[in-house]
């Protein structure tokens, strides 16, 4: 349930046993130098070749990510394994995982610079930039794994959405953006509608004691409510599906954060791709599984979810997850709605950062 | 006095737990007389009123009203409290009709003769007034216009006067002497005042020890109607002497007043010969 | 009165020798059998109608109880229960004494009170939870927030009663002071600040209700480590038995530390509760 | 002594430098601080402006107050009723009194997680909140009240022979009034805690809704012009409810 | 009494706004002299003794003690107040020693002094308790040695027994004389009663109308030291007739007091005759 300070605490004494089991399969893991060291110092990165310079020989430099949820959602499941399993460390990074009520509160945190990072909505990122407040995004999950669900089978698809009350979390949050993008899709607008707002996590309760007939769910949720509810819900939508391109969530930080700090940003990166090519060996899916019940949800509602998420490759495996024609959508969706000024509104180079994933990358595969 | 008096109290006892507050008391209290009762603080005064009034049930012993014996409020009997007992969100003039409007009498009945009280007590003008609103002095009028309300056969007084100033007092002693001139009823004053007790009583029981009994019960022989003129007869001097000295001798709380107290103290029994006083069988 | 019901007109006026005499009734009366009675009838409902109609993962006392060694071994219990545990007393301690001398500057020279009055009343007046959000903004995602929150909670019921306290320290209590020709710092800290000692105790309780519920909104909102928290992270987890030991502690916390302040009151200021 | 006519000089003076103290610094600060941090004075009275205009804001209200008024009226409907039966039923009174206070010193707010999950979002589950939020203060007023019935004047009742609904009428019920009316206006200013929190913790809508959905779109404005809008709405109640409890209690006033 | 007073007041007027409470009072008190204060209620007495103390600021006219105008509470000035005004979060011992303390006394000088007074007053024993722990006498005789512990020139009293009980009241008189007749000082007293006032005073001063003025300065003329036999003596009775009917006769308040008041009233003249008192020049 808890996982920002307590997971940090006890990495190092996992940190040994993690990589050694991810050695045998992932020629990318950290293993190696990992175990070698206890964890305390560099991952085995070419000398010259990358821009990283070695680090250093005191204390890890220090990050803190903010990732959204009490108890976590599956977007801020790379952060909490890369540091239960000691990547961060072994990548020569100490990062600390903080849990925040939700997105929007991570970005904030992270845009008044309390923390280095945050799991941040596209659509805010980009509205900051818009209001002059630099900041860049390293990472990124481009398939957002949003679903519109229902408890009456009659409310099947986008047209049959008007007039409906729709579970959101907040009025301008993550899940309102995300509807709003989808009812685009089948000539709706937001105003076609009622939102109705349930802050934090609260969401897939309401669909569980009946409050809400629809909502917009996170795909683990619709696993959980299905269990819960013991009985299988209607998708109305996947918007990954219906809205090709989107953007989900971006690891966004303050330029100046970087700028002051780069190599650490890059080690935390190249920590975050070993870590997803761990966790995706499917030798450590049961592992994975107990791991990510951590959102709250039993290991094996995780375990099926997982299995989902990998299919619809809301990790990117192979690049930063920042493609530029998503980014734009969101951009320009934002101007659409009128949350930015199109004068002010910014370009794909203003917001994102691909350097820093591309030096990470050289960490991770000499 | 042997001819129905109107308040028979025969050998009370009060105990709260295995505490007794006073024992055996017994005397009589005449349709025409006012009976004062003098003691020091907690020995139970208030108690007494209590158990003969038919607000608390006595341990032992009985008190007859009208030779009926008292086991709740009987009817026509009144009280005036000491804090004056008002209740605080009625006006004056609802305050002196409670005791007839709960009786069920119809306004058309109850508001002459209020008003008349209201006259009777000095309070004209005051009617529509709240118990804030007025002095000390006017509240504890009220609460005599209250009691006479419903035509008392029984009037109960606990120490009425005790929380007015001293010339407050002096003034409604008189007022409520030349009431009872008037309309005498069977009275029982409790005060602490000893000249208060010997002005307005026809006798004055004396009560001391711990539990309290009966030390005496002295017939204070000064003429009816009384006026302020009484205070200042030698008759009214002897009595007050005595009741003083009587009640001073108790062996009271633990308290360093005694010790004043003591040099104070003259003998009991040189002042009790020229006394007028009862013993043992001739009380009731 | 075996009944338990007490018509007006038939229960003595002054009550406590017909209680002493009646003891404490049947067996069935006493007010251990009748507490521990009521108890089992609440958990009785509450089993019944949760069981009976709500979703499997609403809490219920049986699995309130069957949970509570697995809370009781919790380290991470432990470490929020310490987490809001201290800083409710460090914010109480704070609101105490800052709470105080604002009280007293704000009671007794009236030009203060003109220029603070108002924003005291109307911080007062609105609920500081409304406030989390921006404290979040200026304080950050931190337990200092929860601290700001705490104190200003915790610091305007004892501002308000301190203040008025303060307004009626008895005139004649002053006089003595003046005419004893007591320096000034004698009458704040002699005189005033002991007057307003009552209203001082007042204030601090009404201020330990406010403090926690200030603790869990602030955790609630920001986020921040604590049995708010712990409730959150374990009802959104879908384990409402285990979160609900946390309502339970976060109770006992509140009755202990108003029994401290009771238990001081008694034990130290007895003058005041003999002559309040 | 001053002349009166400087006593009041000094006190209006007081009380305008107050407000232009407050005005000045939020303006100063403001002006001075990132726009995400905290906004002038008159950017957040222009933001409320705008609210009022769009009526987002008479919206909210209607949202909340009407929350508020249900949840209030029927605390305090409750309250007094259960007050005046454990003031006058003993075995209530002791049995559930330690349970009362209990759950009257328990942070209510940590309950509200539950009461999501056992009752929902909707109107009524935030009346719920409201409700618990304010009806302690009713009940334990009223019994406070009920119970502590001056024992002269039920003496004086008794002795007058009133009956039993005479009792009530005439000496219970005006007596325990201000008592209750005391417990009122503490539970007009605790529903309103009551009401901004199920507005934030259960369906964000009304003048929560508004607090919740402005810090998700970063406008420190539309937060302060929303908290603005609170502290005036406490105020007024705070005024009425002591207005109320002053009216119902003018005949305590003693020497 | 020409030979300096120790307190000499002088065409005093003290108005609240525009409501005048009293005017032109004039009048003086001897080192050795006990001055009582009587007059209706509210007619300003506890405000002249605020006037004279130096604790609040006259409209017009001066108080000198010593012969120094006063203008804010003089060294050797004490007062014993109506309800005490004990500090309740102090013990009797701090409370008497208060006045010390706060002169920066050191505790080796003022305990033993203030041990004295305990006894003195009859309080030994009662050291350490708190207010709240002691009787109403017993808090007052606290109230006296608090005063009495400053070695006070002058001693200001206001109704420092109306909220006592009769019995109390009778002995702490006796009391106060007897320790007065220790030490004395220049002594102001106001009381409700007149019986006090006449008992304690050498002088009474009687305060009338609407603003107050002085009617009349009675002197007692009773030998000191006093005892309790002084009431029972002719010249008690007439003095205390004399003010009585001096008081009540006052065109006070609108109440209904006044109208019992004058059927009581007789001719203030008639015993004024046998009663020295002071007019116009001679006063000062
Ligand atoms: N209901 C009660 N239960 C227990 N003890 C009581 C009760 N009522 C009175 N007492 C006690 O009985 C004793 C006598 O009380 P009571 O009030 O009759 O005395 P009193 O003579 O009227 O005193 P005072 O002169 O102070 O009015 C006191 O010690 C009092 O504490
Ligand atoms: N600080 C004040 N401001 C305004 N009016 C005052 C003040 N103090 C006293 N008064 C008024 O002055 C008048 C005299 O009051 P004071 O207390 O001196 O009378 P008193 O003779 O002592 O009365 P009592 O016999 O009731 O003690 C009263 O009408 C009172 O209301
Ligand atoms: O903030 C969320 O991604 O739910
Ligand atoms: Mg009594
Ligand atoms: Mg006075």
């Amino acid at each position: 349930a808890c996982s920002s300070s307590k997971p940090a605490s006890t990495s190092a004494a996992s940190s040994t046993a993690a990589p050694s089991s991810a050695a045998s399969s992932s020629a990318s893991s950290p293993a190696s130098s990992a175990s070698g060291s206890a964890g305390a110092s560099a991952p085995t990165a070419p000398h010259g070749t990358a821009p990283v310079s070695p680090p250093p020989a005191g204390p890890l430099p220090k990050l803190t990510i903010g990732s959204p949820g009490v108890p976590p959602v599956v977007s801020g499941l790379l952060p909490y394994i890369a540091d239960k399993k000691g990547f961060y460390k072994a990548f020569g990074v100490d990062v600390t995982v903080k849990s925040f009520t939700t997105g929007t509160d991570a970005t904030r945190a992270m845009s008044t610079g309390q923390i280095d990072i945050a799991i941040a909505p596209p659509a805010q990122v980009v509205a900051l930039v818009a209001k002059g407040i630099p900041i860049v995004a390293i990472q990124g999950q481009e398939n957002p794994d949003w679903v519109v669900v229902s408890t009456d089978p009659a409310i099947n698809s986008c047209q049959k959405l008007k007039g409906q009350g729709v579970g959101v979390d907040a009025i301008g949050g993550i899940r309102y953006t995300a509807l709003a993008v989808m009812l685009k899709t089948c000539g709706l607008t937001i105003k076609d509608v009622h939102p109705l707002a349930f802050p934090g996590d609260a969401n897939p309760q309401a669909v569980i004691a009946g409050q809400l007939k629809v909502s917009v769910l996170h795909l683990n949720e619709v696993v959980a409510v299905q269990q819960q509810l013991g009985k299988p819900l209607t998708t109305v939508m996947v918007q990954a599906q219906v809205v090709p391109n989107s953007m989900y969530e971006m690891f966004a930080t303050l330029k100046s954060k970087l700028d002051q700090n780069r190599d650490a940003f890059v080690r935390f990166v190249a920590a975050q791709i070993a870590t997803l090519n761990w966790m995706f060996d499917p030798a450590n899916a049961d592992e994975v599984a107990q791991l990510a019940t951590v959102v709250g949800d039993s290991a094996q509602v995780m375990k099926q979810a997982m299995a989902e998420y990998k299919q619809m490759d809301f990790w990117s495996l192979d690049s930063a997850g920042l493609p530029q024609t998503n980014v734009e959508n969101v951009i320009k969706s934002q101007v659409a709605a009128g949350n930015v000024p199109a004068d002010k509104a910014p370009t794909y180079s203003q917001i994102v950062d691909l350097s820093v994933y591309q030096d990470a990358q050289k960490l991770v595969q000499p | 006095m042997t001819a129905s008096p109107t308040i028979r109290v025969e050998g009370l006892t009060k105990a709260f737990g295995t505490r007794v507050v006073f024992r055996d008391l017994s005397f009589t209290v005449g349709g025409d007389e006012i009976v004062s009762i003098v003691g020091p603080s907690g020995c139970g005064k208030t108690t007494l009123l209590r158990c003969v009034v038919g607000l608390m049930a006595p341990t032992d012993g009985a008190v007859y009203i009208h030779d009926r014996r008292v086991t709740e409020p009987p009817p026509g009997v009144a009280m005036v409290f000491q804090n004056f007992g008002l209740f605080p969100w009625k006006t004056v003039t609802a305050n002196i009709a409670y005791g007839l409007v709960v009786q069920g009498v119809p306004a058309r009945v109850w508001r002459p003769k209020v008003e008349h009280l209201i006259k009777l007590v000095g309070l004209a003008g005051f009617e529509k007034a709240y118990p804030y609103q007025l002095s000390g002095g006017m509240q504890q009028r009220a609460g005599l216009a209250r009691a006479l309300a419903i035509d008392p056969t029984v009037l109960a007084m606990d120490e009425p006067f005790a929380s007015l100033d001293a010339q407050t007092r002096d003034l409604l002693q008189l007022e409520v002497l030349r009431i009872w001139d008037a309309h005498p009823v069977a009275t029982l004053f409790v005060t602490h005042s000893i000249d208060e007790a010997v002005l307005m009583g026809d006798r004055v029981v004396i009560l001391r020890g711990r539990p309290s009994q009966i030390f005496d019960i002295v017939t204070v022989g000064l003429p009816r109607p009384r006026t302020r003129e009484a205070v200042d007869t030698e008759r009214f001097r002897i009595v007050r002497d005595y009741v003083w000295n009587a009640v001073m001798q108790t062996d009271s709380p633990a308290s360093p007043l005694n010790d004043a107290a003591a040099s104070v103290h003259q003998g009991v029994a040189s002042s009790a010969r020229i006394v007028g006083h009862e013993t043992g069988q001739e009380r009731r | 009165m075996s009944s338990g019901v007490e018509t007006l007109r038939s229960t003595p006026v002054r009550g406590d020798d017909e209680w002493a005499a009646a003891g404490a009734g049947p067996w069935w009366c006493r007010p251990a059998v009748l507490r521990i009675a009521a108890g089992v009838l609440i958990l009785a409902v509450w089993q019944f109608v949760v069981g009976s109609w709500a979703p499997h993962y609403v809490a219920r006392p049986i699995g309130v109880v069957r949970d509570l060694p697995k809370v009781l071994t919790d380290n991470v219990f432990y470490h929020d229960l310490g987490s809001t545990l201290f800083a409710v007393i460090v914010g109480l301690l704070i609101a105490l004494v800052g709470g105080s001398l604002l009280g007293l500057v704000v009671g007794r020279l009236s030009d203060v009170q003109r220029v603070l009055g108002m924003y005291v009343s109307g911080l007062y007046a609105m609920p500081i939870i409304a406030l989390v959000p921006l404290i979040t903004v200026w304080f950050g995602y931190s337990a200092t927030t929860r601290l700001v929150v705490i104190v200003i909670e915790a610091g305007l019921p004892i501002v308000y009663s301190v203040a008025e306290g303060a307004r009626a320290v008895p005139v004649m209590h002053i006089e003595v002071s003046r005419l004893y020709r007591a320096p000034w710092w004698r009458v704040w800290g002699g005189v005033v600040l002991p007057a307003a000692v009552p209203y001082v105790l007042a204030g601090v309780d009404l201020a330990i209700g406010r403090a926690l519920i200030g603790a869990v909104a602030a955790e609630f909102i920001a986020a921040v480590h604590g049995l708010g928290y712990y409730v959150l992270s374990h009802v959104n987890s879908f384990k409402e038995d285990q979160a609900f030991v946390a309502v339970l502690a976060l109770a006992l916390l509140a009755v202990l530390l108003r029994a401290a302040v009771n238990g001081a009151t008694r034990r130290w200021l007895r003058w005041y509760r003999q002559s309040g | 002594m001053q002349p009166d006519w400087r006593r009041r000089t000094r006190a209006l003076a007081g009380y305008a430098g107050g407000v232009l103290l407050g005005v000045a610094a939020w303006q100063i600060v403001g002006s001075h601080s990132q726009p995400q941090i905290f906004v002038t004075l008159t950017a957040t009275l222009r933001h409320l402006g705008s609210m009022i205009d769009d009526g987002t804001l008479p919206q909210a209200l209607v949202n909340s107050f009407s929350v508020y008024g249900a949840g209030v009226g029927i605390a305090i409907l409750l309250g007094a009723l259960g007050g005046l039966l454990l003031a006058r039923i003993r075995v209530l009174r002791v049995a559930f009194e330690p349970y009362i206070m209990g759950l009257y010193a328990t942070p209510l707010i940590a309950l509200i997680p539950f009461i999501l999950a056992l009752l929902g979002y909707r109107f009524w589950p935030k009346v719920v909140v409201v409700f618990l939020f304010c009806v302690f203060p009713v009940l334990l007023a009223t019994q406070r009240g009920a119970q502590s019935v001056a024992v002269e004047l039920m003496e004086v009742a008794k002795l007058y022979r009133s009956s039993e609904r005479a009792i009530w009428l005439h000496v219970v019920i005006p007596y325990t009034l201000p008592f209750f009316m005391t417990g009122v206006r503490q539970a007009l200013a605790r529903g309103l805690v009551g009401m901004i929190a199920a507005d934030i913790f259960l369906s964000a809508n009304g003048l929560g809704g508004l607090l919740v959905s402005a810090a998700q779109q970063f406008s420190t404005a539309e937060m302060l012009a929303v908290v603005l809008v609170i502290t005036v709405a406490g105020l007024m109640l705070m005024a009425v409810g002591r207005l109320v409890e002053k009216y119902f209690a003018r005949w305590r006033v003693t020497g």
